[in-house]
């Protein structure tokens, strides 16, 4: 046990943590929507990975830029995504809605397996770095933090701000009333969808800017999505942001204390604690 | 009973042990391999079927209880030289009892909360393997190749785990079906249909939902004890692999959820299918992808699965197939 | 006796959704249970049989304290609860839906001896032929009548039914009042929570007039008619509400 | 620029290597059949499964690279020639055994079964090679493993599989001595590897050297198979300020654990990797990439790897056997198995004769490479261990 390395392991945590919270915010709005555990999710992030990497190494373009791209791109994919798997079973069984988004996943990973093989892939960028003490900020990291928290303010612009976003919470809260409003609730889950795989694709896009991947990376970064969307209560858009940080925040610092794989063990039992204990997250979900 | 018109389960028996008894006749090592393969997925796919089709609770990571079962026993049969027969059961009782320890808590979950929780389950206890070194840690465990010996040989010992499996195999759906022509699955059944309105005639939910799920937990810990006995090797991995999870649940969609012969036809169909496109030189590459979307068109067309469609369509062979 | 409520009181919250609430009904004897919307009719009822624990007070059923059991105990008991809006178990059939109620109820059958019960039952309802259906697939008229079917199958020794009669036509109530008036042919207790006044005063022994969760009138239905608390209770205005009671009574 | 000071320290062993070494077998030089007598042709069935799909795509894709490579190159001079005149020509079958061991065993049952398939080789990771092992020892068959360094595997008593890889226990144990040539004043190790069976076995013999080296082992981590984030590991070792890093895993794992070593400035004088520093896709954490040895890609037409030499390996070792043998019966082939002591471009090549250890790799010496910075400041990689074959002395920052 080293306390030396306590300050930099939380620090490295937590700005990791703002990425995660991006991912699971986008997991967790799919469910308070429409109650749809997306399976996807993984794959999804994969493909906000590779988006900014054939972007950057095929065509050039600055990764930040690519992260644009890959929000838009999850947003379109997202819509079709919707449409296609989702729509006919949204009233069924979460049994059949989980199964309609594995469906997804396998497809996505089957054909991105063909294109772009299981080869590790990483995105080269140098941004300097802020040093003090042993504490060491890299720049990339620096920025996907700014990112992060850009997008997940934009999002609470949209959806507290305008017409659109709050018809997507009038859905959300009970899609029957909403329908008597004048709402086009198929449009608006549609659009709920399109965002949350917009956000995934983005926090995989900016991994992509921080760690190597491969096509199957999704999957690791899925599972903690459903840790953090759970430590924060499913469906609740604040809890997945802090979840995020926790969870981040935790496994810097259980690194200090504990060999560093035990901490999925850690996590785990807190998750699976935290459903038995507290189903509705530490944040309560919304009602 | 009078309804049991039809020989259904005597004629399902035959009709397994028949196929499972085709490579021993033949002399066909690999078909056996593939069959043995096949009939381990039976297996699975039949259990969750109890949990999930019949009381209507998708556990998603139920892979988890054929991980166990296979490192209790591995390490048994590594550690003392205990007969792998022996090591089989004395495996699977506390797998059984650990689902008890658990569904307790987690069948109070519902819907996608309780699924969610069977998959953290399994991922605590995988990566809980990855670091307990007294199974091995993240490398597992590994046969001295002498373990075989007792059974004869390494053939000896593939030939007793084919035994074995075709025989947990054909126990896991005899029980599946005396489940669903029982009051235990009618109650079951209404649980899953309305777990209040079960309560108010008189069923103990919580009671009868523990015994569904440590009844399904059972025989995947049979399997995975097999299974990791003619392997040799265990790793966390493979033990605790959410996919094969998530394909058990498929493969009783496939089929049919809720009735009892639809595992069965799902897990082979599944099997049979990707043993196809993964020899086929056009679609090996695509073979994760077309099975996607071959659950996604069952998933929005045929929700049913193919058991539970020819049932609706034609009411008269409910009698014959259930 | 067969049942003693003593006291029992629900509260939700700040709302006391039953306060106090006494009653008894004996064998044979049928007992209808009004008042106004959100009179706490239902509460009672969900206190009765388990669904609720009471905050105070006590339920006795043939002797037995049978007060804070679990609902599946209470049902073990003799006690079957026909709902208001209907719960057909809606992938299992109709022979499947009210085999679930004989099976488990008092008398504990064998799935055999429950299947030919719930036929019995099935056929006396009307819905013989309707036998294999998924109880899903049924009408409204018709699940109104596999819920009591349901119910009814466990032959309990009392029945809660909660508004089984709503949205019924008139032949089809004069129907089911023939299964009740059966019912207490054979010994049956009966609780009936009701709104079509003229039903309750049709077949009702006695009736208790529950209004914020408040008994505020008990005796015989005519007897509770005429009481100027109750009509006030529903309508306000005791003027208007005679007026209502004749024409839907007629 | 600053990367490239500290890789010219960064230490890496690496099974293939130059054929300084004498004695060399490549496919072209073997004529040893006799001319008088008539050719039979005959086709030799290898089989063997590739991770097409799953988690060791990559890497058992050079594998099976190497296999093909010399394959071709066998049939290019016209087959392996016997001694009674046969002529083999390889030709090779392999399935997708999608990095599952129970894909595996039921592939080799077939290959060996259905495919009848006159030879075997292994799939790649020690893990899926015991899989395979399993089966074809159930069979009774033959193995050459190209693929798994794994010592455990190699210590079941199995009568019919023989390991070309040298076992996992030497790999880093050199690197210790080393070091400690180098510098007798180093102290503080931290130890930091992949936990797959290859890496475990490794440090299972690397750690309790050290330490009985005198060498205080600070920090001693296991990182999971596909980590990509080591800052949590980095953090620790800063924290304890070593002398020397050893450890790492495979190829990829190791390229990154070094680019966030780098990125954060971990002060270590000596870094021992497995495995990944060799890579000529070493590039991606720096400069110091365009310098891998011109040789390989020139002699092979194929980027060379660890894995393809495996691979290639396997094949000359198979070749070897069969030639010994002077024919294609087991019996034969498992005798010549047992007597051969071969130097290939890839190192000595002698099996285990004992029954527990029975077909162990005994004579492979792992070589140690580093990046240094030569005359005309560029980046090159030399071999610096051991002695004999070194191309340049090792340097050690000061």
């Amino acid at each position: 046990m080293s306390l030396e390395a306590l300050l930099p392991s939380a620090i490295d945590g937590l700005m990791l943590g703002f990425v995660y919270g991006l991912a699971a915010l986008g997991l967790t709005l799919i469910f308070g929507v429409m109650k749809v555990i997306n399976l996807s999710h993984g794959p999804i992030i994969a493909l906000g990975m590779f988006a900014v990497f054939i972007l950057f190494s095929s065509f050039g373009v600055n990764p930040y830029l690519g992260v644009v791209a890959a929000a838009l791109v999850g947003l379109l994919l997202g819509i079709a995504i919707y449409f296609v798997a989702v729509d006919r079973v949204i009233d069924a069984t979460e049994l059949t809605t989980l199964l309609a988004t594995f469906s997804v996943n396998l497809m996505i990973i089957g054909v991105a397996t063909v294109i772009f093989t299981t080869s590790p892939r990483s995105i080269d960028i140098d941004l300097g770095a802020l040093r003090a003490g042993n504490v060491t900020i890299l720049g990339t990291h620096g920025v996907a933090v700014a990112v992060a928290v850009l997008v997940a303010a934009a999002l609470y612009g949209f959806l507290f701000r305008t017409r659109t976003g709050k018809s997507i919470r009038a859905v959300a809260n009970n899609r029957a009333a909403a329908e008597l409003m004048g709402i086009d609730s198929r449009r608006m889950l549609a659009l709920a969808f399109g965002i949350g795989t917009a956000l995934a694709m983005t926090s995989g896009a900016l991994l992509a800017t921080l760690f190597s991947f491969t096509i199957l990376s999704g999957g690791t970064y899925e599972l903690k999505s459903f840790v953090i969307v759970v430590l924060g209560g499913l469906g609740n858009p604040t809890g997945a942001l802090v979840g995020g940080l926790v969870i981040g925040f935790l496994e810097g610092v259980l690194t200090v204390f504990l060999p560093v794989a035990w901490v999925p063990v850690v996590e785990y039992v807190i998750f699976v604690a935290v459903l038995l204990l507290r189903p509705a997250g530490l944040l309560g979900a919304r009602a | 009973m009078r309804d049991l018109r039809a020989p259904f389960l005597p004629a399902l028996l035959v009709f397994i042990a028949a196929v499972a008894a085709i490579p021993i006749v033949s002399n066909n090592p690999s078909l056996r391999e593939e069959l043995f393969l096949v009939l381990m997925l039976v297996t699975l796919a039949s259990s969750i079927n109890i949990i999930m089709g019949y009381t209507g609770y998708v556990s998603f990571g139920h892979i988890v209880f054929f991980g166990i079962g296979g490192y209790i026993a591995f390490w048994l049969m590594q550690t003392f030289n205990v007969h792998f027969l022996l090591a089989a059961i004395a495996s699977a009782i506390p797998a059984a009892l650990i689902a008890a320890l658990i569904g307790i808590p987690i069948l109070r979950l519902r819907g996608a909360y309780f699924a969610l929780a069977t998959v953290g389950i399994n991922e605590a206890m995988k990566s809980f393997m990855t670091n307990f070194e007294p199974f091995g840690g993240a490398i597992g465990m590994f046969f001295s190749f002498s373990i075989y010996l007792q059974y004869g040989g390494a053939r000896e010992a593939a030939f007793l785990a084919y035994y074995t499996m075709a025989a947990i195999a054909l126990a896991t759906v005899a029980t599946s079906y005396v489940i669903r022509r029982s009051k235990f699955g009618l109650s079951l059944m209404a649980i899953r249909e309305d777990q209040d309105v079960a309560m108010l005639v008189g069923i103990d939910p919580a009671r009868a939902k523990v015994m569904a799920y440590v009844i399904s937990a059972f025989f995947p810990a049979l399997a995975g004890a097999t299974f990791f006995f003619k392997n040799g090797i265990i790793e966390p991995g493979p033990a605790f692999d959410l996919l094969r999870s998530i394909e058990s649940l498929v493969m009783v969609v496939l089929g049919g959820i809720g009735t009892v012969a639809g595992p069965i036809v799902g897990a082979a169909l599944y099997e049979w299918l990707r043993g196809f496109l993964i020899t086929n030189p056009t679609f090996a590459n695509f073979q994760l992808a077309i099975a996607g979307l071959l659950l996604l068109l069952t998933v929005l067309f045929v929700t049913a699965g193919l058991v539970g469609s020819l049932r609706n369509r034609f009411p008269r062979l409910r009698a014959y197939i259930q | 006796m067969i049942l003693d409520v003593e006291g029992v009181t629900v509260r939700f919250g700040g709302l006391v959704a039953c306060d106090a609430a006494t009653l008894s009904v004996d064998q044979g004897q049928i007992l209808g249970l009004i008042g106004p919307n959100g009179a706490g009719k239902t509460t009672l009822l969900n206190a009765i049989n388990g669904v609720y624990r009471p905050l105070a007070g006590r339920v006795e059923f043939r002797g037995e304290d049978i007060t804070g059991l679990r609902p599946f105990q209470v049902a073990r008991r003799g006690i079957a609860r026909a709902h208001q809006v209907v719960r057909p178990l809606s992938d299992l059939s109709v022979i499947a839906n009210v085999t679930v109620g004989a099976c488990f109820g008092r008398e504990n059958l064998g799935l055999g001896a429950a299947r030919r019960v719930a036929q019995e039952v099935i056929a006396s309802l009307g819905l013989a032929d309707k036998s294999e259906t998924p109880a899903g697939k049924l009408n409204v008229a018709q699940k109104k009548r596999l819920e009591l079917a349901r119910a009814l199958a466990a032959r309990p020794m009392l029945l809660l039914a909660d508004e089984v009669l709503a949205g019924l036509n008139p032949q089809e109530v004069a129907e089911m009042l023939t299964v009740f008036r059966t019912l207490r042919e054979q010994g049956v207790a009966v609780i009936m929570i009701e709104h079509l006044m003229h039903a309750v005063m049709n077949v009702c022994d006695r009736v208790v007039v529950l209004d914020y969760g408040k008994k505020i009138a008990e005796g015989t239905p005519q007897q509770v008619s005429s009481d100027p608390k109750v009509i006030e209770a529903y309508l306000g205005d005791p003027k208007v509400a005679a007026k209502f009671l004749e024409e839907e009574g007629a | 620029m600053r990367g490239i000071r500290f890789f010219g320290l960064t230490l890496a062993l690496v099974g293939l290597v130059a054929s300084a070494c004498g004695g060399t077998t490549t496919p072209g030089a073997t004529t040893s059949a006799a001319p008088s007598q008539t050719t039979v042709t005959k086709d030799l069935i290898i089989g063997f499964t590739a991770s097409q799909t799953g988690a060791q795509n990559v890497t058992s894709k050079r594998q099976t690279d190497g296999i093909q490579l010399w394959v071709d190159d066998v049939t290019k001079v016209g087959g392996i020639k016997l001694k009674d005149g046969t002529v083999l020509m390889p030709k090779v079958k392999f399935y997708d055994d999608e990095s599952k061991t129970d894909r595996v065993q039921a592939l080799y049952t077939k290959l060996i079964n259905d495919d009848k398939v006159d030879f075997l080789l292994s799939p790649y990771s020690s893990g899926l090679v015991k899989a395979a092992a399993v089966v074809t020892e159930q069979n009774g068959r033959l193995m050459i493993t190209a693929g798994g360094a794994d010592d455990v595997t190699m210590e079941q008593g199995f009568k019919g599989v023989y390991q070309v890889y040298a076992p996992g226990s030497k790999y880093l144990v050199g690197a210790i001595d080393l070091m400690l040539k180098l510098d007798p004043t180093i102290k503080k190790v931290a130890i930091v590897n992949e936990k797959d069976s290859f890496s475990a076995s490794v440090v299972a013999a690397a750690n309790p050297y050290a330490k009985s080296k005198g060498l205080d082992v600070v920090v001693a981590e296991g990182y999971d198979t596909g980590t990509t984030d080591f800052n949590p590991f980095i953090n620790k070792i800063q924290a304890a300020s070593p002398d020397a890093i050893i450890g790492g895993g495979h190829f990829e794992d190791g390229t990154t654990f070094a680019k966030q070593l780098f990125e954060k400035r971990v002060n270590a004088r000596f870094v021992a990797l497995l495995v990944a520093p060799p890579e000529p896709t070493f590039k991606d954490i720096g400069d110091a990439a365009q310098f891998i040895t011109d040789r390989y890609v020139a002699k092979y037409n194929s980027q060379p790897s660890y894995q393809s030499s495996g691979g290639y390996a396997a094949g000359l070792v198979l070749q070897k056997a069969l030639e010994d043998a002077g024919s294609t019966d087991p019996a034969k082939i498992q005798a010549a198995l047992d007597k051969i002591d071969l130097m290939l471009f890839y190192g000595r090549v002698k099996f285990s004769l004992d029954a527990k250890t029975h077909g162990k790799q005994v004579a492979h010496d792992m070589v140690y490479v580093q990046w240094q910075k030569g005359s005309d400041g560029k980046l090159a990689t030399q071999i610096v261990w051991p002695s004999d074959a070194a191309t340049a002395p090792a340097q050690l920052r000061k």
